[in-house]
């Protein structure tokens, strides 16, 4: 399993805070993760502005994401 | 080097007066960012700020960047604390503080800090208007800390 | 804009937190340098800082430079309080604060200021050090804030 | 009569905080009040760096001083 959490306006939209997804083994990338976590959750995601990160650190959408990860998707940060 | 992410509000100068005295030995000198809670945005009056964050990254962030600061610029240390939660009008959101010899040193690594955690840090900022409330979108120019005017999609607006 | 050229020490927070709310509504952040008085020199320990000043030159530099920084930079107003007499190590010797609506104004315009002060402000350090007293030279690497290590007459030194 | 401070380095060489001069009708430049200064103190202040204000404004060796001004000589400053 892996755990894909969502923040700010994406997790508004998704309407929950987290998922946990079954992975395929050797692993999929971040971008199938976004397709997974959309089929689960019955809402589209793609987005021009979207960002990951995976195990708490920023990565792009062909990052590689094993089982056990922790995936998150947020909009652009605006801290500060 | 010292990150704090807290709900609670912070008195600056406090922090820094409290800062370990032996990590900033030899210092000549401070730079400090203190960013507020406006009372206006773009379109509307700024009744309060929500500000979300993903625990755990945001300290990692924090951190890397920090680490990063103190491998480019000739500084002594930083301290940076960020605030998440409910915000009033006035309340302070973030401070960076940076110890230096020389003072350009303080200037470039606190400037570089506000500039990558702006655009790092997992932090998301919702205002509430009377209008209601909406995420804060984020802007390329207000990212790169521009004074000049500069617009933006979605909400098209224009900092004068 | 205000100006303090003071004996008197100062607490940098309790200056800016007694800023008249006025002056600065809608200020998105500050940026702020405190300098401080180091422990050591290019080739000394300091035990002591004496400063001399030309007073009334003195105010009337330092409100023309914040005035200058006003017409440069999109701020929104600035503090600058300078000390002179007898100093001890870690004492704050200065303070400039700078607010604004975008940080980007702030971080230029109170180095703007620093640097400014440097080159025009009539202040003189005298250092005390065991060997005995020394006036402070003019050093164009510090003038130019310059983190790299620079050497100067007379006194040659490298700050490393 | 016009008023010259020296401040610093150049006051503890000169000796004293302040001193007048009668100045010629017609003003002179601070250069000749600089040349005045030292024959009166006795003490040759000629020096690449020294900086001049007359009424309390930075100003060049070449500047008017007028009867009544306040000239300052002083060493680069050192502030901040």
């Amino acid at each position: 399993m892996i755990h894909v959490k969502f923040f700010a306006s994406v997790r508004e939209r998704i309407g929950v805070g987290e998922i946990f997804l079954a992975v395929p083994e050797g692993g999929v990338t971040v971008a199938e993760v976004l397709a997974l976590a959309e089929g689960e959750a019955g809402v589209p995601l793609q987005d021009a502005h979207l960002l990951a990160a995976v195990n708490l650190q920023h990565v792009s959408f062909a990052g590689v994401v094993q089982d056990g990860d922790e995936v998150a998707f947020f909009p652009p940060v605006t801290g500060g | 080097m010292i990150i704090k992410v807290q709900q609670e509000d912070f008195e600056p100068m406090a922090e820094m007066a409290a800062y370990p005295v032996d990590a900033i030995a030899g210092a000549g000198g401070s730079v400090t960012f203190i960013g507020t809670v406006r009372d206006y945005s773009e379109a509307a009056d700024i009744l309060a700020m929500e500000i979300e964050h993903y625990p755990g990254m945001t300290e990692r962030e924090l951190e890397r960047i920090s680490a990063e600061a103190a491998r480019h610029y000739d500084i002594i240390d930083s301290l940076i604390i960020h605030r998440y939660g409910h915000l009033a009008p006035q309340d302070n959101i973030v401070m960076v503080a940076v110890w230096s010899r020389h003072r350009a040193a303080a200037f470039d690594a606190c400037r570089f800090l506000m500039d990558v955690l702006k655009t790092s840090a997992p932090f998301w900022k919702k205002e509430v208007t009377p209008a209601g409330v909406r995420w804060v979108t984020d802007c390329p120019g207000c990212r790169a800390g521009s004074r000049e005017g500069h617009t933006h999609a979605p909400y098209s607006h224009t900092h004068s």
